[in-house]
């Protein structure tokens, strides 16, 4: 479970999907403490603009090889630096930070939008060999790369597109009703828009289904040093998303 | 090559403190650096009562530097007391605790409650730019500074060290008025009061509009301001804003800086404390010298005035 | 797309000005843009008699930023008159002369000498840090800043800007006093005082121990402070500190500045002012607006205060 | 004579030196305006820190290439950055900037330190196939790579080091009276650190020998915009570096 700084080495990066990066991290000591849900925190340069290090989650883990996968979308100069990143090449990498999923269920639903569908691969494989489902949102056919990624350890993988260009039209809180009302799943477990993890907490909460939700917040320190990251807790109390989180009990964070 | 410094009476191994609020309470760290290895731990901001802090957005990158709106968020000095404080028991270096109030009198009874063993020091944070009473306020006044000052020192035996908001016209009277109200050192800076805009949504980035600018941005500010302090008191003074490496603390020491303090460096490097101790001392070897203090206001050699 | 804006009766061709001491005369950078695009040329600190400036080193790049200590080198208003000020007569922009005085007759005085044709205005710097008398000293207290204004507005018939120091607890209070003692326009902020040491030679990097600091670092201070004063006041702001884009200068503009000058980045893009200009428009267009005033303040549709 | 500021491109960039690295650059507008003496201002990178360009003397330019010569000594951020440009890539130049060497004489002799061998290069191929004499000094014989440099266009080359390791032991300014004493030169051009260029300047004026010298300042603006890098001139009035010089006559800035 202990953290370290480290520079990792760059094995490969490559682009997945349309300003979409997969980069592929040796660093042994975070790999091997790692667990689906958590995340590094980079330095994407080393003098002092961009000052502050980027959160990105954990796509993937294997402690065997000493690696780490990332999935990163190119949205501003961090991450346009971080995409220049080549074999070879050495990154400044903190991790593995804040609290992973709970993996203690039988037939779980993976719910993610978005980049948040990044961390749901490594649960997904995690989880695997349990029939894992993961419904997957995103705004065209073009973002579906994911489809590709998860068909590996999922056994159902069930898509909406804003405009319907793959699966169907729509967003996925307009599909969960639906599967959730299947009684099959005995956990959610989601990452994406704040929206929709709230609307899935509460459709979970109906249908008497555990739900985990992995939240994103700007982070500096990414220890629960700074307070940058805190969310009101459902109980008022105030959590840390870097460090009590990202993921959360949906009921602990949102009033379902 | 001797780093020990004694700072108005706290014994430090090392000239190099973590700065409030961007350390937590020092565990947080604890996986990466040697919490001993630390001159001191100031811990995040503490007030009477619990505070939630800020709404909304709470930081907000900018070049070279970052705003923050924490708004003080903290657990209050009782919770403080009963679980946080008995979990540093453990740990080798000096912890000071930075306090807020939103009058003078609770400043006064942050002091008395925090006057037990275990807390090293009190740092007085007159000089918060996120929260609306008190905070800022107290830092921009002589007088009120100095009632605060006075209000703390009369109600503990600790050393008491104030920390100065740089959002002000004349550094040095504020200086000198607060150590004439007894405080036993200064520490600065605090941040800068700064501003971000979202030009897509004509948003203040930061829930709180306006924020404190910290980092390597302000550098060259809290040189000039730990410079003209240093010149007009005789207590103490600690120096922080930007420090990143060695070199950068180097440039406080010789301002006149007895210690230092890194903030926001913490978040990027957070071996900073212990790596900038460890470049303090090559740099004494590498210049020949044989303790810190051989650095200290050595720029007035220099400067003529 | 209008870019057009007229500042207290200076009419420009776009918001984007040069600021004082960042691009010469003008001809300098002739060669690398166009002059005739720019909304206005604002030149170099102009004093009653000829300024040999500071000695020593004069610069200093900071983290984002730099410091100067230029120390007001300048050949004297009559210098200016007779050679440099006919030479700019070809040039279809506005041509508005910063001024400095060591006493409040000699602004009087200079803005007397100045009221001729081909200077579209007077821009008083009551704000250099760098000079040992007058300056930043009339830039710190209402009082003296309102004489400078009041010395300079009976002596002149030209468009009135006064230039504020950000070295200050209270700048809106500063505006308040200046725009009460009759300027047109305020423009901020002048630099920041900074200093840097080195820390090989242990002296100040600058020959004048502390300058100036300018560029991207500052730009969350400049904003919050335009922000603050634009809602204290009536006349118009301009806007300045660290633009070095059109995204910068659009932080500005929805900060309440009415127009903006861009200074430190003409040294990293002698095409800034241009380009910035042409960055606004774009950005217009894609925000399907016509005019650059529908920008102008629209933070506060926000800040809720 | 016009000045631009245009996207260099890196035609090669190669080690010749300790530390010392050779950037040819393609720029031909630059190219073709050029003369021995003027310098490039180059930003070294697009972030805002480093935020200064970064003064670098031509070391030679070929108008029909179209190309720049520059060769700098890494001693800091900017030039490390420099350093790292590698063929194909691009970097926003600017220049030619200031006043050159002044060409009109026939028996010149070169007098150059360290780095200020740089523009030296450039001028001694530009007065060829006119006799050229250099004296260059460095700190030992591992910095007269310089040499090799000069030798296609110099007839002479003396040399100096302080550790003797290499031709004359000592500086410049102890070869320098003997080679003026021998009465064949009608002008010295000279580069390198102030001490140097003033004692150059005051034992041509003794033997009343034309000496230009080729002074450096901390520059910002690098146009003469903004009064960075201004020096006392003999006279009193004071001389922009980087737009009357950097080349002036030696009487020009120092009392001889
Ligand atoms: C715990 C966590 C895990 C994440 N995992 C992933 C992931 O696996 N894949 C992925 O593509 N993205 C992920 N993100 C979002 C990612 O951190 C941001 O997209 C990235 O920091 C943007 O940096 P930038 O410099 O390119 O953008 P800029 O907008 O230039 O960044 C400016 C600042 O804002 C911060 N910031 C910007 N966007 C976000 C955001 N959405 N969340 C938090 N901070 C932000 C940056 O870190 C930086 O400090 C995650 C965020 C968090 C908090
Ligand atoms: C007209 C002119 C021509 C030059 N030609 C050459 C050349 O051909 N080859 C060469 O190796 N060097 C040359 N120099 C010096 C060169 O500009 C500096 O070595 C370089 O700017 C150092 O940058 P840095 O970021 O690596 O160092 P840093 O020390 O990190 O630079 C910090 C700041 O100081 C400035 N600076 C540092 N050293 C100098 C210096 N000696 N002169 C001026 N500014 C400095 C930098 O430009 C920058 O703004 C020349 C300087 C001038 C003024
Ligand atoms: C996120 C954050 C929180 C802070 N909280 C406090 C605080 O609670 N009390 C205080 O006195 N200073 C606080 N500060 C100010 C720092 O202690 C320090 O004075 C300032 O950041 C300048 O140093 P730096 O540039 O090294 O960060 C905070 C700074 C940051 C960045
Ligand atoms: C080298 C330099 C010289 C300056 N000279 C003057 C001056 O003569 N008069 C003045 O009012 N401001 C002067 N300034 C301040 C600028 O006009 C401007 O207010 C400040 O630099 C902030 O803007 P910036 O960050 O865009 O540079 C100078 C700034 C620099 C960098
Ligand atoms: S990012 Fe610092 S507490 Fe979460
Ligand atoms: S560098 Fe700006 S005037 Fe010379």
């Amino acid at each position: 479970m202990s953290k370290t700084v480290s520079m990792a080495l760059v094995r490969d990066q490559k682009t997945i999907g349309p300003l979409v990066k997969l980069l592929t991290l040796e660093a042994p000591e975070i790999a091997k403490n790692a667990r689906p849900g958590q995340f590094v925190h980079l330095r994407v340069n080393d003098g002092p603009a961009p000052l502050l290090r980027r959160p990105l989650s954990l796509a993937g883990a294997d402690a065997g090889q000493g690696t780490l996968t990332l999935i990163y979308r190119i949205v501003g100069q961090g991450t346009a630096l971080l995409a220049r990143l080549k074999t070879g090449d050495r990154v400044d990498c903190m991790g593995p930070l804040g609290a992973g999923f709970d993996l203690d269920c039988e037939r779980p639903l993976l719910v993610g939008g978005g980049m948040g569908l990044a961390p749901l691969l490594y649960l997904a494989g995690a989880l695997c060999p349990r029939p894992v489902a993961v419904l997957m949102g995103g705004r065209s056919q073009e973002e579906l790369f994911w489809q590709g990624l998860f068909a590996e350890a999922c056994r159902h993988i069930h898509i909406t597109t804003d405009d319907g260009s793959l699966g169907r039209r729509g967003v996925t809180l307009d599909l969960l009703p639906e599967l959730l009302a299947g009684g099959e799943f005995d956990r959610v477990a989601a990452c994406g828009p704040r929206l929709m993890l709230e609307g899935a907490g509460r459709l979970a909460a109906r249908h008497k289904i555990a739900c985990q939700v992995s939240l994103e917040d700007y982070m500096a320190c990414g220890v629960g040093a700074c307070l940058s990251c805190t969310c009101a807790g459902a109980d008022g109390r105030r959590r840390k998303v870097c460090a009590d989180g990202p993921v959360f009990w949906a009921g602990e964070v949102f009033a379902l | 090559m001797m780093l020990n410094v004694d700072l108005a009476g706290i014994p430090m191994k090392t000239p190099v403190m973590t700065a409030s609020g961007t350390f937590g309470f020092g565990p947080e760290y604890a996986d990466f650096v040697d919490l001993n290895r630390l001159g001191a731990i100031v811990v995040k901001g503490t007030t009477l009562k619990p505070r939630p802090g800020n709404d909304g957005r709470r930081i907000a990158e900018t070049p070279a530097g970052m705003l923050n709106a924490i708004g003080l968020e903290n657990p209050g000095v009782d919770e403080f007391l009963a679980h946080t404080l008995p979990k540093l028991q453990g740990i080798d270096t000096p912890v000071i605790v930075n306090i807020s109030g939103n009058t003078v009198e609770e400043y006064g009874e942050l002091a008395a409650r925090l006057d037990v063993s275990g807390v090293a020091g009190i740092e007085i944070n007159i000089s918060c730019p996120n929260v609306k009473e008190g905070g800022i306020a107290f830092g921009t006044s002589c007088a009120s500074a100095a009632a605060v000052v006075k209000a703390v020192k009369g109600n503990t035996a600790k050393p008491v060290i104030t920390k100065l908001s740089p959002n002000v016209t004349d550094i040095a009277e504020m200086a000198r008025a607060v150590e004439a109200a007894g405080t036993d050192a200064i520490s600065l800076i605090n941040t800068l009061l700064g501003m971000a805009i979202d030009i897509h949504s004509w948003r203040p980035v930061l829930g709180n509009v306006v924020g404190g600018l910290s980092g390597p941005a302000v550098k060259p500010v809290a040189v000039r301001m730990v410079w003209q302090v240093a010149r007009a008191v005789r207590c103490p003074v600690i120096g922080m804003g930007g420090i990143m490496t060695a070199r950068d603390a180097v440039e406080f020491l010789l301002a006149g800086a007895s210690a230092v303090a890194v903030g926001t460096a913490n978040f990027v490097n957070p071996r900073a404390g212990v790596e900038v101790a460890e470049g303090i001392r090559d740099y004494l070897a590498e210049k020949g010298l044989t303790h810190v203090r051989q650095l200290i206001g050595r720029v007035n050699d220099f400067t003529g005035r």
